[in-house]
């Protein structure tokens, strides 16, 4: 081994993609924009109040807001693999190999998957909960603070890893699973595989500590009176989605943990020689895999039901069996896994066995589907821009839970799996539940998080956008998928199909359309916000115990920790005039920022990098390094604080001043 | 759902263009998977229609604007009304669970056809055309036992003819699919599948690769032809006559990665080419998976077993050097006997496998649990004797 | 916090802010923490149980393993146990001298059980089955190692926490991560458990 | 079961640490359930290996029971009975993910694992043990 070889493993200049235009110019843009933002910092010295109000913040809704915003940039550069593929599929006819090589096509569409799914649903959902969640149930914080700035920094960290792969070496080129053998190291010597790897380990580790996190929370920092059964529906949601996170992301770690090993040091768990079986792969993946959909669309459900009964003006209808509802959707979510790969064969009774029980799981979600619907019957409905993307969910979603159960049946499926009909079932459930769902989301908890609402015109035009742009986009893809068309193509042969390909195009770019306007809708709003400002911190008429304090919530949550008597606590407490009390504040107890968190989560992250080039150095300075630093942190003994009783006060009697200036 | 995107696309009048393969399939299996799909499509609307209207209308009635609509606020429960909730989708689910249990089971791609057509039910003493597929990188090779011939991405059958696939893989996982003909099945490498189909109709139809495998996976395609009788012994005699010898070698040629692959014939077949393949041990000095499933079953091979491997000197799709760890080996032919008497002493016994029961059979008629085999020990002259 | 007792003036607020112990939570999220990695194991399981009857022509268990190494094993560890139990025991009497005794006991029988299970990956590797030989080879290895070094985390993690008990006392943050400890050490025995019978003894019959 | 540490003020949680003799208890417990099957494998006791490989999982699920009690205290009161709640559904999960695992993977294997149902005898056994080529022995 050469020196060189020791101090770069396998990373040498050739790993850097200067012969791809595409990349070059992408990685132009990034240094561009990168420095002119660096600029803007500098100019405005922001590094030291975005260093210490923001990175090492351990502020629960500062951390959901960032999770916010990574799933933003990731949903861009996800999107814009989106359009890449698009534009390939739509161009590559008539012996035309399109604009992209299968060297990067492929890898454009295994990190189209990788991303949206972990990069960008998993980091809405999370910073969904972790913004809303604690209001909720009327805590100051999580239950473990430092924990989720560590992990929100680990989420990030595979991000990083994820987008590296662009310009240094390259990224998975198998499908966003990575199946083995193609994963193995002999058909995928690369680094591409690698960055998988990595980069989902370290941002897993990030995402089972934050459901461990959120889960305790729940369990334990519920405000007084607030039973089980008197909890908020998104509680109740956010709670089966952190159990399925803890329940499903172990297997994950241990699956790649095993694909790992085998490219690693040559064991043979997926290899097809020495006894090994790649089918396990498969198997253990989709162990995980299934339980994962439904952590991404259970925390929507519950905006869903939030955003339906406040905009209804009505309490949500079948509290209870919603509840068991969701209950019900987590314990089946683990029986269902094989229905992604019925026609690898595991013979009648499994399949009908599995098939069934996924057709079990419409039910419930059935359930809640009528349970929305008569929340709405007999309630006033205000049609502000939540209420929009519920009603557009709706129709998305049964149209999607449909093609979802025709592919439960596994004779159907023989004939629809891995099809672009499959394609198009998921984006349907995808984006017309969790998509739809954060817009939702995002546009009604928007002035909770800032203090002044979102521009409505804007907020339509994204709508529309996104609405009209999906089933542009996808009703082709439907179609091609009964025309027997497969997915993952690069090149086609039947001119017929072009067509189909390019309204899919249009549809695509309409989408854009949506998420273009939704950027126009926040920067509109930011320089309108004087006249979107919401004092009251309940600008809907709200019902749960968020609308109860001010918009932005002080650093605190509530100056007095509140008592629930009813599923919806704070319209009780409007129905009976409940007095904001304006003396009598008690210093509270807080835990201090820490800056372990992004320390920690870089140094795997570089660690990870290490792995990936075989830099066997770096990877274990950095281990060791990330060890040491955990176990110093323990030494740490100065984690909280106590905001006085006089700043209670002093915030407290500012917003009593804005009420006034309302009434 | 059809009906639906029809009425949103006929302005687009682009249906024209549409050939809805899935819909429309020349083979009974894939028209009987249509038939399911349909079939469940329309009861799943049964309760899709009325729901998504009944969401336009609540949400147009319900508006704030109209204050002539009632308002009751209070109205959040009620136990009729959720038991409805809850039994109309367990209804529809009731029926398609029992479509879904029937289907599976008829329409098992491993059990033989017992028809040919609607109405045209299977002879006795018919034989189903056997045809072994191989997915390589990336392209399809065909093995017909039956005339010793073999393809490169090109099928042919008789028309109205049942075809019995064995479909493995080489390297990586592919899924074999005709949509004209039946449902996909995967391929995979030291894995025989088997799927059943018939063609009903003459033509030329599309077959490809339903499963991503790499990067010539796009060209991975094939034309399946239905042919009368006497077109299809024509094929043969023109696969015979254009072909050449598909041996060992040739075969090991064919297995690394090629894209774009044409048309190309073999007039005969080496024997023992198909086992070999997919057993893994087409090159000389290899264990075949099958006897090493047979070892395995008795134990293993023993200390004997650390030293029976040699090391992987050509390149292997699915195998291949790690950072750590020795370089990837193989399980040799095995060590004879003579050798691990030399090695290990007289003790070590040779165990075989014998089963005679039929390991593996359709969905519908597996015979129990008869996975263990009977076991042979030999001893140590009878050994001597065997070999 | 929901067991705070509610106002009896039907408020829609606590006057007084309530006692938030610190670390109220530390316990229970620790527990879920190891259920979740109980799934790591649970997977490791279904690949032992799936692939551990392919040797590839290879040695099987009767030829590898050794009965009378697992048993000396299966007691270091059983010993460890207890010895931690006594030094919570030690740590309710707010005894930090015999409780640093006895996590250094439970550490001697910790790694008398790595250095045992060290001898025997190193034999089995040494007589050429080592984990790149045969699937089975291979979840043997990662199950029974992927225990090793927990139990190795669970050592580094034993030690630092002797040097904070000699440093800070047994403040309520110490008992607390002696507690998570605890539960960590016990949860490794209940995984040994798994890792002797189904591992080991299941497939000795 | 002792629970005198139960909401001790000075760590705050419910979660008790158990007495000497719930330890001693525990112990005991676990040196008989362990030494048991342990003598039944290596003296090959029973005839019937089903037999044994049945009474020896018996006893690992009780000796795991014994564990969870007397170590690691999980009982209904503790945490208000979170963490039972906790162990009985990473449970259930383990036992749909191992059971499901190896019920789906047997019958994958069954269908699709080439047949070795074969005889080897002399005469056939390059044909199946080898790579048929005629000159595989080394």
């Amino acid at each position: 081994m050469s020196l060189t070889e020791f101090i770069f493993g396998r990373l040498t200049l050739e790993a850097i993609p200067y012969h791809e235009p595409i990349l070059v110019a992408t990685f132009a843009g990034v240094v561009v924009i990168g420095l002119a933002l660096m600029a803007v910092m500098f100019r405005y010295r922001l590094w030291g109040p975005l260093w210490h109000n923001w990175i090492v913040s351990i502020d629960h809704k500062k951390i959901g807001i960032m999770y916010m915003i990574l799933g933003l940039i990731m949903l861009m550069r996800g999107f814009a693999d989106a359009i890449m593929m698009r534009i390939q599929q739509a161009i590559a006819f008539n012996g035309s190999e399109g604009y992209l090589n299968s060297h990067h096509y492929d890898q454009i569409f295994t990190a189209h998957g990788v991303i949206m799914i972990f990069f960008v649903a998993m980091p809405f959902v999370t910073g969904l909960m972790n913004f809303v969640m604690p209001l909720q149930i009327g805590a100051r914080d999580v239950a473990f603070p430092f924990l989720n700035n560590f992990s929100f920094w680990m989420t990030v960290g595979g991000a990083v890893l994820t987008m590296l792969s662009l310009f240094i070496g390259e990224y998975a080129q198998t499908g966003w699973l990575a199946f083995p053998p193609l994963s193995g190291i002999g058909a995928s010597p690369s680094t591409g595989v690698d960055y998988y790897i990595w980069g989902l380990q370290v941002a897993g580790v990030g995402t089972t500590l934050s459901g461990i996190n959120l889960l305790v929370t729940i369990i334990k920092m519920r405000a007084p009176g607030m039973t089980m059964m008197k909890m908020p529906i998104f509680c109740w949601t956010a709670l089966c989605t952190n159990i399925l996170i803890i329940a499903s992301f172990p297997v994950l770690t241990a699956v790649l943990v095993l694909l790992t090993l085998d490219r690693y040091i040559g064991t043979n768990f997926f290899t097809a020689d020495l006894g090994g079986n790649p089918m396990m792969y498969v198997n253990l993946i989709w162990i995980w895999g299934h339980p994962e959909v439904y952590i991404l669309i259970l925390p929507l459900f519950g905006v869903f039901s939030e955003v339906t009964s406040t905009f209804s003006g009505k309490r949500l209808f079948g509290y209870t069996s919603m509840v068991y509802a969701t209950i019900v959707i987590t314990i089946l979510s683990y029986l269902v896994w094989l229905h992604h790969f019925f026609t690898m064969g595991s013979g009648a009774s499994v399949n009908s066995f599995f098939g069934i029980t996924t057709m079990i799981i419409s039910i419930p979600t059935g359930a809640k589907i009528f349970n929305w619907l008569f929340t709405m019957y007999k309630g006033r409905i205000r049609f502000e821009v939540p209420m929009y993307w519920v009603v557009a969910f709706m129709i998305t979603f049964v149209i999607g839970g449909m093609t979802g159960v025709l592919l439960a049946v596994p004779p159907a499926d023989f004939v629809l799996h891995n099809s672009l009909f499959l394609v198009a079932h998921f984006h349907n459930v995808i984006i017309g539940g969790v998509v739809f769902g954060v817009f939702a989301g995002i546009n009604y908890w928007f002035p909770k998080a800032f203090g002044f609402r979102l521009n409505k015109f804007w907020g339509l035009v994204s709508f529309w956008g996104w609405v009209i742009g999906f089933w542009l986009a996808f009703t082709p893809v439907y179609v091609l998928g009964l025309m027997g068309v497969t997915r993952r193509l690069r090149v086609f042969d039947d001119p017929s199909l072009q067509i189909w390909f390019v309204i899919a195009g249009i549809g695509v770019a309409t989408i854009a359309v949506g998420i273009f306007a939704f950027i126009i809708q926040i920067a509109v709003s930011i320089m309108q916000r004087d006249k979107l400002r919401d004092v009251t911190g309940d600008p809907w008429g709200g019902r749960t115990l968020e609308w109860a304090t001010s918009s932005p919530p002080p650093s605190y949550n509530f100056a007095f920790t509140p008592v629930a008597y009813d599923v919806d606590a704070w319209h009780d407490m409007k129905q009976r005039n409940y007095q904001r009390p304006l003396n009598g504040y008690q210093p509270i107890h807080m835990p201090k920022s820490t800056e372990a968190g992004i320390i920690l989560a870089a140094l795997s992250t570089v660690c990870g990098f290490a792995l990936v080039w075989y830099i066997w150095w770096l990877a274990a300075l950095s281990f060791v390094a990330m060890a040491g630093y955990a176990i110093y942190h323990t030494f740490n003994r100065d984690r909280d604080y106590y905001i006085t009783a006089e700043q209670v006060a002093e915030t407290e009697a500012a917003r009593t001043k804005l009420l006034a200036t309302q009434v | 759902m059809k009906s639906f995107r029809i009425a949103a696309l006929a302005p687009l009048a682009l249906i024209a263009a549409c050939k809805p393969v899935v819909l429309a399939p020349a083979g009974d299996i894939a028209i009987q998977q249509r038939d399911v799909l349909v079939i469940s499509t329309l009861l799943m609307l049964l309760i899709i229609v009325p729901v998504i209207v009944l969401i336009c209308l609540f949400a147009w009635k319900y508006r704030a604007s109209n204050r002539d609509a009632e308002y009751d606020p209070e109205f959040h429960h009620s136990t009729r009304l959720e038991l409805v909730i809850w039994a109309a989708p367990l209804l529809i689910i009731i029926a398609l669970g029992a479509l879904t249990w029937v289907g599976t089971h008829l329409l098992d791609p491993y059990r033989p056809l017992d028809r040919i057509a609607e109405g045209k039910p299977i002879e006795e003493d018919y034989t189903p055309l056997r045809v072994e597929v191989v997915a390589m990188d990336w392209k399809w090779m065909f093995i017909y036992p039956e005339y010793n011939i073999a393809t490169i991405n090109e099928f042919a059958t008789p028309v109205d003819r049942p075809v019995e696939f064995s479909i493995t893989a080489t390297s990586v996982m592919n899924a074999f699919y005709i949509p004209a003909m039946a449902g996909m099945i995967y391929a995979m490498p030291a894995m025989e599948t088997k799927l059943n189909g018939v063609l009903n109709h003459q033509g030329s139809y599309d077959g490809f690769s339903s499963h991503y495998s790499g990067h010539g996976f796009s060209h991975m395609r094939f034309q399946a032809h239905a042919m009368q009788t006497a077109d299809f012994e024509g094929w043969v005699q023109k696969v015979r006559e254009e072909g050449t010898d598909l041996t060992r070698e040739t075969y090991a040629e064919l297995e690394q990665p090629s894209e774009n692959e044409p048309v190309t014939y073999f007039g005969t077949v080496a024997p023992g080419l198909w086992h070999a393949l997919v057993n893994r041990c087409v090159e000389a000095n290899r264990m075949c998976v099958d006897g090493m499933m047979a070892v395995d079953e008795l134990g293993g091979f023993g200390n004997a077993g650390t030293m029976n491997v040699t090391e992987l000197t050509t390149k292997v799709f699915t195998r291949g050097k790690t950072p750590f760890g020795a370089a990837p080996v193989v399980v040799d032919a095995f060590c004879t006997v003579l050798d691990s008497e030399r090695v290990y002493g007289e003790e070590q016994l040779i165990v075989t496998a014998k089963d005679t029961s039929p390991l593996r059979s359709h969905a519908l008629d597996r015979p129990g649990t008869s996975l263990t085999p009977a076991y042979t020990l030999l001893t140590a002259p009878s050994r001597a004797q065997a070999l | 916090m929901s067991h705070v007792t509610l106002p009896k003036d039907g408020a829609f607020h606590l006057p007084e802010e309530p006692h938030h112990p610190e670390g109220a939570s530390t316990m229970l999220g620790f527990y879920i923490y190891l259920m979740s990695d109980c799934l790591i194991f649970a997977v490791l399981f279904a690949t032992y149980a799936v692939l551990g009857g392919s040797y590839a022509a290879g040695p099987g268990p009767k030829e590898l393993f050794e009965l009378d190494l697992i048993a000396v094993n299966t007691a270091m560890l059983l010993f460890s146990s207890i010895t931690y139990g006594f030094a919570m025991l030690a740590m309710q009497r707010h005894n930090s001298k015999q409780v640093i005794g006895w996590l250094l006991v439970t550490a001697v029988f910790g790694a008398a059980f790595l250095c045992i299970e060290l001898y025997e990956f190193h034999h089995l590797i040494h007589i050429g089955a080592g984990p790149q030989r045969s699937a089975f080879l291979s979840a043997f290895f990662l199950l029974v190692g992927t225990h090793g070094l927990h139990v190795t985390f669970g050592m580094i993690w034993l030690f630092t926490l002797v040097f904070q008990v000699r440093k800070f006392g047994l403040t309520s943050a110490m008992q607390r991560r002696l507690g998570c400890l605890s539960l960590f050490w016990h949860f490794l025995d209940v995984i040994w458990i798994g890792v002797f019978t189904f591992v080991y003894l299941v497939r000795m019959v | 079961m002792a629970h005198h540490a139960h909401n001790d003020a000075h760590h705050g949680d419910d979660h008790s640490h158990g007495s000497f003799k719930s330890y001693m208890t525990g112990f005991i417990l676990s040196v008989i359930l362990t030494v048991i099957p342990f003598w039944l494998v290596m003296e090959e006791v029973l005839e019937n290996p089903t037999a044994t490989i049945l009474i020896v999982t018996g006893f690992a699920v009780a000796q795991i029971i014994v564990h969870v009690i007397y170590f690691l205290h999980v009982t209904p009161s503790a945490e208000e009975g979170w963490t039972l709640t906790s162990t009985v559904f990473t449970l259930v999960v383990v036992f749909i993910m191992v059971a499901g695992s190896v019920w789906v993977m047997f019958n994958m294997n069954a269908n699709m694992m080439p047949a070795h149902d074969m005889t080897v005898t002399g005469a056939e056994a390059p044909e199946g043990m080898g790579s048929g080529d005629p000159e595989s022995p080394q």
